[in-house]
């Protein structure tokens, strides 16, 4: 098959801190999309498994202090000098070159969690116990996600399984390109206040694309030259004022820290 | 060379077949094999090959009733997404719903009738043979006779207004002493106070959000779960174009205050001051409607007691700025605009005189009966019309014999201490629960109903909607073995009580006996989740085809709001002592002696202490600090340093109720002198899944005689020894 | 270098050979029958005339439904329609009690692995057989092996111990995907083929 | 029996007080390695790392032994390549430290990787880009080199040096020995440099990152050098220590000077470039990836002194010590100078591995801290216990010290 | 890892990487097996014992590592590097052409009985020609002192090919082995013992006297040896020296029992 024929996608996402009232129903929806295991007794936030995590950020003592926002932080799918592929020994984390996603095969990997040094939006979890669900609760598996086993790092593939079945799908129907409404991650899907935005970056129409290039949105520590994929949006401008690292801000930050 | 084997033979035999063996499959193979073992990691639970179908069905965790679509394996759920466009639901899920599939299989679940050994924390629960439980509490039942009245027995509805609920009125009728109690749900608190306010009493009211500009709201978790969330967040994330406003009068930096375009952050207990104090604003500044004298009865009276609390004095007595009251009282006044009161799902309601002073408010706007404001409602076919239940408070202490707890959650936290108090010594208690939640562990006999999503369920209108609505929830699971349906065991009951004749319907029967009334009356269309089409209830020929439609998923949904009747309400329901209860606030609330802060407990709708929430549920609660788990306590690190405690620590509190054991973090944003304590989910114990802490918080809330806990104080100070 | 120490070498060799050949495979390998002896010539040959896609086919969302569920031979063997005792066996005991037959699948992946037969079949139009063979015209199952080590089917590794294929559509190790798919020029993300 | 396994003619314990010294030692090791087992068998739950903290005590012992064993690859280089042959005196001893060192090391990492059996992929698919790739491969070549190295040790021991085949064998590779030194340099050079990389190219840590010269970024070099300075000091160190436990001389004073004169040169010139690389970063890194360098220091417990102890303290002082020839006269200085380049060293991988990962990246990130669990310290006692194992077992049975004989009979000579 | 194995990608970086890294591999295994090689050849030249003499002989201190040539003075400080091989050392035939060593003056030296028409060699054998053209080996009087009353010869059987500076024959002294060097190559064709004064007769290899210490040098040689065997005994020269009046001392082993003998016995037998 001639892989030209296949589009070449650049998936991205917007979100909307605007929208997002911190509810959490994202990191439910993938951590029951992924199969990932509910935490063991002695887990804590720094040691659970979390492909998207939501922050709370608020505008600090320089400003009120009373504006919250609160910040979904899943793999930003860097786009360039991805921090975590060019680090880790035995190629588990690659760049997929026809979709831009960054995946990363927790079967490869070595748990030598070089990877998570590196990132950084933390968005990387480490499988500190062997995976372990309630009696039954194993049969509620997600039959297109495989488990990860104990000692290895995972994070977010942009619900890849997902792109997996449209892909299916379409070629039943003797397709390579995938209608957009096939491919949408758990995430996006089962916001309550619609706040993410999900698809191709590569075509212009498409919502994401406008809504990435809108003036509101922005990326976090654009700086590192990262180029994430998942931008932000949002009219608040101390936020994008905080996200935008900048030598300034990290000293202000160091005050108040 | 002779024929002994020398050692050096050997080491050469061996030698040999190392060489052998190194050009033999065996090592690389064996490598190879345990890397693919390591990958596939045959610890790891295997994955369904079953072929993958869709399933509809209606949430049953709160009485939001939203749409579920499943998908399944094998017939089995794996995942639930909200039903596309639903019109209750609005095609969203909330966190806990989102992993709904996953309770049947709560490692907390029950699936055998049991009988405790005592009420105190930690008591041991054994099994015991169902018909024997059962048997017991009959006897009890017909041991009951006039020498022990007053005495009663009741029934906890967690969620009334189901048919479920009239069969449980029917069964307790027909008892000595029968009793039926409910626990509101929050959204009902300003419209249970309005209808109390009201002339004609079944005045039944919904809120308009839709269309409503501004929501006022006294600690209402508006964004946190409240309504119907589909409904809410869709408010909410449209908000930048219609230019809805939310304005929380809170104590606690909430999430939902947190976001609010305005937060008036006012002192604990001060809600009903500053009502007031925005009704001195909107009379003074001739803001209120223009009929007002026609649509209420005690205006006179009402604008005297307000005139008393002129913006200084209730900004002294609140801490929010005098400007910003006379800034929100405008701003409310600019129509429409809505006024509620919260009731926090582990806080519980406010005291009386606050919902009705919050209450008026909303009559006094003139938003009563007309669109984007509180709007009457039509009731739901087939629901029969009783005389108003019992809550809790008005039941004199020590007077229940029996108490059975209905096993549907309503979302909202009672403190057991306030149950406990109403329980006579040598009473019992029967949870009809599936799961070990506290309250649970503390019942006498537990006769574990099926799952969430295990029966066929309904759920009709959600609370504070404006037009009613009415959907099954069709089961996803099988019906685990030793589980029993309320109505079995209602109908078991009854059989061994010498009283009770009624006779128990069939599960299939109550819920068509609805089905049929509500297609008699042939209002309404039904939203078929499968391909989002609207079927009208007169194109249904037979009831059978409605039933049909329900039984696929259908959500049947009322035409409109109803006529409004123009009601007229009195402002100050309570009369004088009412008023004269308001002015004594006026003197100020005694603040806590020394050494002790003022506790409010607060929680997440269906994720409180008392409800058990998916083990999946930690990713928010314990895996990241998103929301708080059981026993977080909030203080301003001000506070936590004059304790000497700072974030992180592990705390004890203590007062005359109990004491504690809680979990330090400090905010910036928390009232000085205040800590808030998270009545929540505990963290997920795999290794002893049976066990059950005490009741958290609520443990330290004595319930006040007007049936509030949601103030107390407690000394606070850091903890010792290791046990948590 | 004496005659004697020679021998000994030569056979330590033999000995070690041997048990890597020979001995290892034997040890590594489980067999287990079929619970029923189905023959794909009798569906396939003339009587029949059934095609692979009339048993193996495609659901609505793309997805491969490998091994037919029972209702798929419960079609035909509502009752017992042939003369063998096997085929009478077989409608005793699963299609009248509903009985799923628990088939042991030669050529199932890992689950970690991700194939799908759409592309493969639809998109690149290749043939059954060119990965499973001409089973389809063979008249009885063979034994089903697995791995004691992996838990996988031994045709997944192919059923020469060395892992050299001795018929072009033997073995279906991550090998042989990346093969060909190098061969089609197609650049692939590890998790285009991992889930 | 053991008697005729020590050495001729040099004085050693009796068995029961060797046996003595070694049993706390044995006892360590055993309660080391339970640690261990039960990071392996019940998963790196045990441990107190976590997901922010993902690197722990662990990676930064690996750091700081294989600094400090470097002594072995850079004495071997002076002594084979460079023809000093004053180091013959301390070069079995230098390459018993270093086997320990590295072997230790890599016992650790084995732990320390969440899928041990897969530690082979990295070979079979290596991803050339990696510093890490780099470090395992020259690792577990370096270790080869070094057993290699530490076999003629082995074979020379009076029991065994009867049997001829091992004699002649160890005569023969001892021959050959400049082959494995260059080679040995040569991965060494890499490795040590690959551990700095490590940390350099985290362009998303931005208190680690650096600036790339060529391929690699200068923390790649600044590695180099600075174990190349400590490696000698700790073999200095380390004999001294053994002097004084046994209470024995075992090379001549000249060596020691000699050993302090190499390490004080080099950790002049580290010294040097650190600061110039430390500049470069404060004024131009850091703040082009929008940090503020001097924001790393504010946060917590690290403060700018870090960089002065670091840099000055532990550093330039040592540094000239060493060289100056008053100084070295006195042992006393000479040992404490040794010391505190070593203690520079282990306080720059120390701030490498721990302060990169307690500062925030995110705005709402917090500072975080880290304390490692008893697993992590049980399995570092273990390396400890192990190396002090192996370390008097060579002592004991072989000629770390090939002065010794000589010295003990005719002193002073 | 190798191009046959998916993953690898025929770029420079992992071109250059891996050559690196199999060049390195390969270098280290070919050390090894040179080394392996080179021993078999020593084993088929059957150069063991060579090889076991050169080790020891650098494992010998200075201070026993003495040219002749320094004995007699001719020379300020001069070591052997030569392994005691006169034969092959280049300065040697120097130093005869300009003084030829005269003969012995005294047949006894420190009461000892060391007659002058002996060669003796540095392990403290000598060697007499005999006029059938044999060689008659024995241990000199210094070196029966040191063993004390030893036993358990372990002679080698007549036919043996000795080498000097290879084991010629082993014995006990009080449980310590030692063994002693052959001075010259050669066959043996007869065993002695002790009581016979003498304990091989040898048909000794042409030429293989060279590097024997005669006449002149005898004395001042033993003259360092006992000094060596001073400092062997007694480090910190704690002991009365060993000759009182131009006389060694009777019974050395009773003299000082305290000393680690099997330090000594190597010292002075030159054994590592």
């Amino acid at each position: 098959m001639d892989p030209k024929s296949e589009k070449t996608a650049r998936y991205g996402m917007v979100i909307d801190l605007d929208r997002c009232t911190g509810c959490g129903a994202c990191m439910v929806a993938c951590a029951v999309e992924h199969n990932v295991p509910p935490a063991e007794s002695s887990a804590t936030p720094r040691t659970g498994i979390t492909w998207l995590r939501v922050y709370g950020m608020d505008n600090g003592p320089e400003d009120s202090g009373r504006d919250t926002a609160y910040i979904p932080m899943l793999c930003q799918q860097c786009g360039h000098d991805t921090p975590c592929i060019a680090v880790c020994p035995q190629n588990a984390v690659d760049v997929d070159p026809t979709t831009g996603i960054v995946g990363q095969v927790p079967q490869r990997c070595l748990g030598c969690r070089y990877c998570m040094t590196a990132c950084p939006y933390h968005a990387r979890s480490f499988n500190w116990w062997d995976p372990h669900w309630p009696a039954g609760m194993e049969k509620t598996l997600n039959p297109d996600v495989s488990p990860r086993m104990r000692g290895v790092v995972e994070k977010c593939n942009f619900c890849h399984a997902r792109l997996h079945q449209a892909k299916a799908k379409a070629a039943l129907e003797g397709k390579r390109d995938i209608k957009p409404a096939d491919y949408v991650p758990a995430c996006v899907e089962s916001c309550p206040a619609r706040a993410m935005v999900f698809g191709d970056l590569n075509d212009a129409s498409s919502d994401v694309a406008l809504a990435a290039a809108a003036a509101a949105s922005f990326q976090f520590l654009p700086r590192l030259g990262t180029e994430p994929k998942v931008y932000y949006r949002s009219d608040r401008d101390w936020i994008r004022r905080k996200a935008d690292h900048t030598v300034h801000s990290s000293l202000t930050e160091a005050e108040h820290r | 060379m002779g024929p002994t084997i020398t050692r050096r033979d050997l080491l050469r035999l061996a030698g040999g077949s190392a060489l052998g063996v190194i050009f033999s499959p065996l090592p690389w193979k064996l490598l190879d094999d345990s890397a693919i073992w390591t990958q596939n990691w045959s610890l790891n639970p295997p994955l369904s090959h079953a072929p993958i179908s869709l399933a509809y069905s209606t949430c049953t965790l709160c009485p939001g009733g939203c749409g579920i679509t499943a998908r399944c394996t094998g017939g089995v759920p794996f995942s639930l997404t909200g039903t596309k466009s639903h019109p209750v639901g609005r095609g969203v899920l909330c966190a806990a719903g989102l992993a709904g599939h996953q309770m049947a299989m709560h490692p907390l679940r029950i699936v055998q009738a049991c009988a405790s050994s005592g009420r105190s924390v930690g008591a041991v629960i054994s099994p015991l043979e169902r018909e024997k439980a059962i048997a017991a509490i009959g006897a009890i039942l017909n041991g009951l006779s006039a020498r022990d009245a007053p005495h009663s027995v009741a029934l906890i509805d967690r969620r009334p207004g189901r048919a479920l609920s009239a069969v449980y009125r029917n069964f307790l009728s027909t008892v000595p002493g029968g009793l039926y109690i409910v626990s509101p749900s929050a959204e009902d608190a300003t419209l249970t106070t309005l209808q109390q306010m009201a002339a004609t009493p079944a005045w039944i009211g919904g809120f308009d959000f839709e269309q409503t500009r501004t929501l006022l709201s006294f600690g209402a978790p508006v964004l946190e779960g409240w309504g119907s969330p589909g409904q809410v967040m869709d408010i909410w994330s449209k908000r930048a174009r219609t230019g809805f406003r939310l304005i929380q009068a809170d104590s606690r930096p909430s999430r939902t205050a947190r976001l609010a375009q305005t937060w008036l952050q006012l002192r604990p207990g001060t809600e009903t001051i500053l009502a007031l104090g925005l009704g001195h604003v909107i009379i003074r500044e001739n803001l209120h409607a223009h009929d007002i004298k026609r649509t209420t009865r005690d205006f006179a009276e009402y604008a005297r007691l307000v005139a008393r609390f002129d913006p200084p004095t209730v900004s002294a007595l609140c801490g929010v700025s005098k400007e910003s009251i006379e800034e929100t009282a405008r701003t409310i006044a600019r129509r429409p605009s809505l006024v509620v009161a919260g009731t926090d799902p582990a806080g519980g309601p406010l005291p009386n005189e606050a919902r009705t002073a919050i209450a008026a408010l909303n009559v006094l706007l003139g938003t009563m009966g007309t669109r984007a404001g509180i709007v009457a409602r039509n009731p739901l076919p087939g629901e029969p019309v009783m005389p108003p239940a019992t809550t809790i408070d008005q039941v004199p202490d020590q007077s229940i014999r029996i108490l059975i707890i209905d096993g549907a959650e309503s979302g909202y936290d009672i403190p057991v201490s306030l149950l406990r108090k109403k329980v006579h010594p040598q009473g019992a208690i029967v949870s009809l629960s599936p799961l070990l939640t506290p309250m649970t562990a503390w019942a006498d006999y537990i006769i574990p109903a099926p799952a969430h999503l295990e029966l066929l369920e309904e759920i009709s209108t959600a609370p504070g909607a404006v037009t009613c609505s009415y959907a099954l929830a069709r089961p996803l699971h099988p019906v685990r073995e030793g589980s029993t349906d309320p109505l079995d065991f209602l109908r078991l009951l009854s059989a061994v009580t010498a009283g009770a004749a009624t006779t128990i319907p069939t599960r299939d029967a109550m819920l068509r006996a609805r089905a049929d009334a509500i297609h008699a009356s042939g209002r309404g269309k039904v939203f078929m989740p499968q391909d989002g089409a609207w079927i009208e209830v007169k194109g249904l020929a037979t009831t059978e085809q409605f039933w049909q439609k329900l039984s696929e998923g259908g959500c049947w949904i009322d035409d409109g709001p109803a006529q409004s009747r123009s009601v007229s309400f009195s402002l100050l329901p309570g009369g004088n002592d009412e008023a004269t209860r308001c002015l004594a606030l006026l003197s100020g609330s005694e603040t806590p002696e020394g050494s002790s802060v003022t506790v409010m407990p607060y929680g997440v709708r269906g994720a409180t202490a008392s409800a058990q929430v998916s083990p999946i549920l930690s990713k928010i609660f314990q895996e990241s600090n998103l929301k708080d788990l059981d026993g977080t306590a909030l203080l301003h690190p001000g506070t936590a340093t004059s304790y000497g405690l700072a974030d992180g620590d592990s705390a004890t509190m203590h007062n005359g109720a109990g004491t504690m054991r809680v979990v330090v973090r400090c905010d910036g944003a928390v009232l000085p002198g205040v800590v808030h304590v998270a009545a929540g989910p505990r963290r997920n114990n795999s290794d002893a899944p049976g066990c059950v802490g005490g009741e958290g918080i609520l443990s330290l809330c004595e319930p006040g005689s007007d049936g509030t806990w949601r103030l107390t104080t407690a000394t606070i100070g850091k903890a010792h020894g290791s046990e948590i | 270098m004496k005659r004697r120490t020679l021998m000994l070498i030569i056979a330590g060799v033999a000995l070690g050979a041997g048990t890597g050949w020979v001995l290892f495979p034997l040890a590594l390998y489980t067999r287990e029958s079929q619970p029923v002896n189905f023959s794909h010539k009798v569906h396939t040959g003339e009587q029949a005339g059934m095609t692979c896609e009339n048993c193996h086919d495609f659901t609505a969302d793309g997805r491969f439904s490998g091994i037919p569920a029972l209702d798929k031979c419960t079609g035909c063997h509502g009752a017992t329609i042939g003369s063998t005792d096997e085929e009478k066996r077989f409608v005793e005991e699963f299609v009248i009690p509903g009985r799923p037959v628990p088939w042991r699948v030669y050529s199932r992946q890992p689950d970690n692995a991700y194939f799908p037969h759409a592309a493969h079949v639809k998109l690149a139009g290749i043939a059954c057989e060119e990965c499973h063979g001409p089973h389809g015209a063979g008249d009885a199952l063979p034994a089903y092996q697995a791995n004691r080590l992996t838990g996988y089917s031994r045709d997944i590794w192919g059923r020469n111990i060395s892992g050299i294929p001795s018929h072009p559509w033997e073995g279906m190790k991550m090998d042989r995907c990346v093969r060909c798919h190098a061969l089609q020029g197609r650049t692939d993300g590890c998790i285009d083929c991992h889930k | 029996m053991d008697k005729e396994l020590i050495p001729r003619g040099v004085r050693r314990t009796t068995p029961g007080r060797f046996l003595l010294w070694l049993l706390p030692w044995i006892a360590l090791l055993g309660f080391g390695l339970y640690g261990a087992y039960l990071c392996l068998a019940e998963g790196l739950n045990q441990t107190n790392m976590d997901n922010r903290f993902a690197f722990g005590l662990w990676i930064y012992l690996d750091l700081t032994v294989i600094a400090l064993g470097a002594g072995a690859f850079f004495t071997g280089f002076l002594l084979y390549i460079m023809r000093r042959e004053e180091l013959r005196a301390v070069i079995n001893s230098a390459v018993v430290i270093g086997l320990i060192c590295y072997s230790g090391a890599v016992a650790v990492l084995m732990v320390d990787v969440g899928q041990p059996l897969r530690a082979w992929f990295t070979f079979w698919h290596p991803n050339v880009h990696s510093m890490l790739t780099e470090v395992t491969f020259c690792l577990t070549c370096y270790l080869t080199v070094l057993i290699i190295e530490y076999a003629p040790v082995v074979f020379k021991n009076r029991k065994l040096r009867q049997v001829p085949r091992f004699l002649v064998f160890e005569f023969e590779l001892h021959k050959l020995m400049p082959v494995l030194a260059g080679i040995g340099t040569l991965l060494s050079f890499f490795h040590q440099g690959s551990l700095g990389g490590l940390y350099g190219v985290l362009r998303g840590r931005p208190f680690a990152f650096r600036e790339e010269l060529g391929i690699w970024p200068t923390t790649f070099f600044l590695f180099i050098l600075s174990a190349a300075a400590a490696g000698p000091s700790f073999v200095l160190i380390t004999t001294w220590l053994v002097q004084k436990i046994t209470r024995k001389q075992l090379v001549r004073p000249e060596v020691f000077r000699f050993l302090g004169k190499v390490s004080g040169i080099l950790l002049l010139g580290y010294v040097l470039l650190k600061t110039v690389d430390t500049f470069i970063w404060i004024n131009a890194t850091s703040p082009s990836i929008g940090f503020a360098a001097y924001s790393f220091y504010r946060s917590s417990s690290f403060g700018t002194w870090i960089l002065f102890a670091e840099i000055v303290a532990l550093g330039l002082f040592p540094a000239l010590a060493l060289i100056s020839k008053r100084m070295c006269e006195r042992p006393g200085i000479l040992v404490a100078a040794a010391m505190m380049a070593c203690c520079g060293v282990m306080l720059n991988r120390y701030v490498m591995t721990v302060q990169t990962l307690a500062l925030p990246t995110l705005p709402f990130d917090q500072f975080l801290s880290y304390a490692p669990s008893w697993q992590e310290v049980a399995t570092f006692l273990a390396v400890l216990a192990y190396g002090m194992l192996l370390y008097s077992l060579s002592f004991r049975y072989m000629t770390l010290f090939p002065q010794e004989r000589e010295l003990s009979r005719f002193p002073g000579r | 890892m190798f191009p046959w194995v998916y993953e690898f990608r025929w770029s420079a970086g992992h071109l250059i990487f891996l050559g690196v890294f199999f060049s390195v591999a390969a270098m280290i295994a070919s050390t090894l097996v040179a080394a392996l090689l080179r021993t078999f050849r020593d084993f088929r030249k059957n150069d063991a014992d060579a090889v076991r003499w050169h080790v020891d002989f650098e494992d010998l201190p200075s201070s026993a590592r003495v040219c002749r040539h320094e004995l007699t003075g001719e020379v300020q400080h001069r070591t052997c590097h030569h392994e005691f091989a006169c034969g092959t050392c280049t300065g040697h035939p120097q130093f005869l052409l300009r003084h030829t060593p005269a003969a012995a003056t005294e047949d006894t030296l420190y009461g000892m009985h060391m007659p002058g028409d002996r060669m003796y060699h540095r392990g403290h054998t000598w060697v007499r020609k005999e006029d059938d053209g044999t060689c008659t080996v024995g241990l000199d009087a210094l070196a029966e002192r040191i063993l004390g009353d030893a036993g358990g010869e372990e002679l080698p059987p007549a036919g043996t090919e000795i080498r000097a500076n290879g084991p010629a024959w082993r014995m006990s002294s009080q449980g310590t082995p030692v063994r002693i060097l052959a001075p010259i190559d050669g066959t043996v064709i007869a065993t002695g013992s002790r009581e016979q004064g003498w304990y091989l007769r040898v048909m000794p290899r042409e030429g293989c006297f060279a590097h024997l210490l005669r006449g002149e040098e005898i004395r001042p040689w033993i003259t360092r040896e006992i000094d060596r065997l001073q400092y062997a005994i007694a480090p910190d020269g704690g002991v009365p020296t060993l000759a009182d009046g131009g006389e060694l001392v009777g019974d050395l082993r009773k003299q000082s029992a305290g000393a680690d003998w099997d330090a000594v016995l190597g010292e002075m037998f030159l054994e590592a």
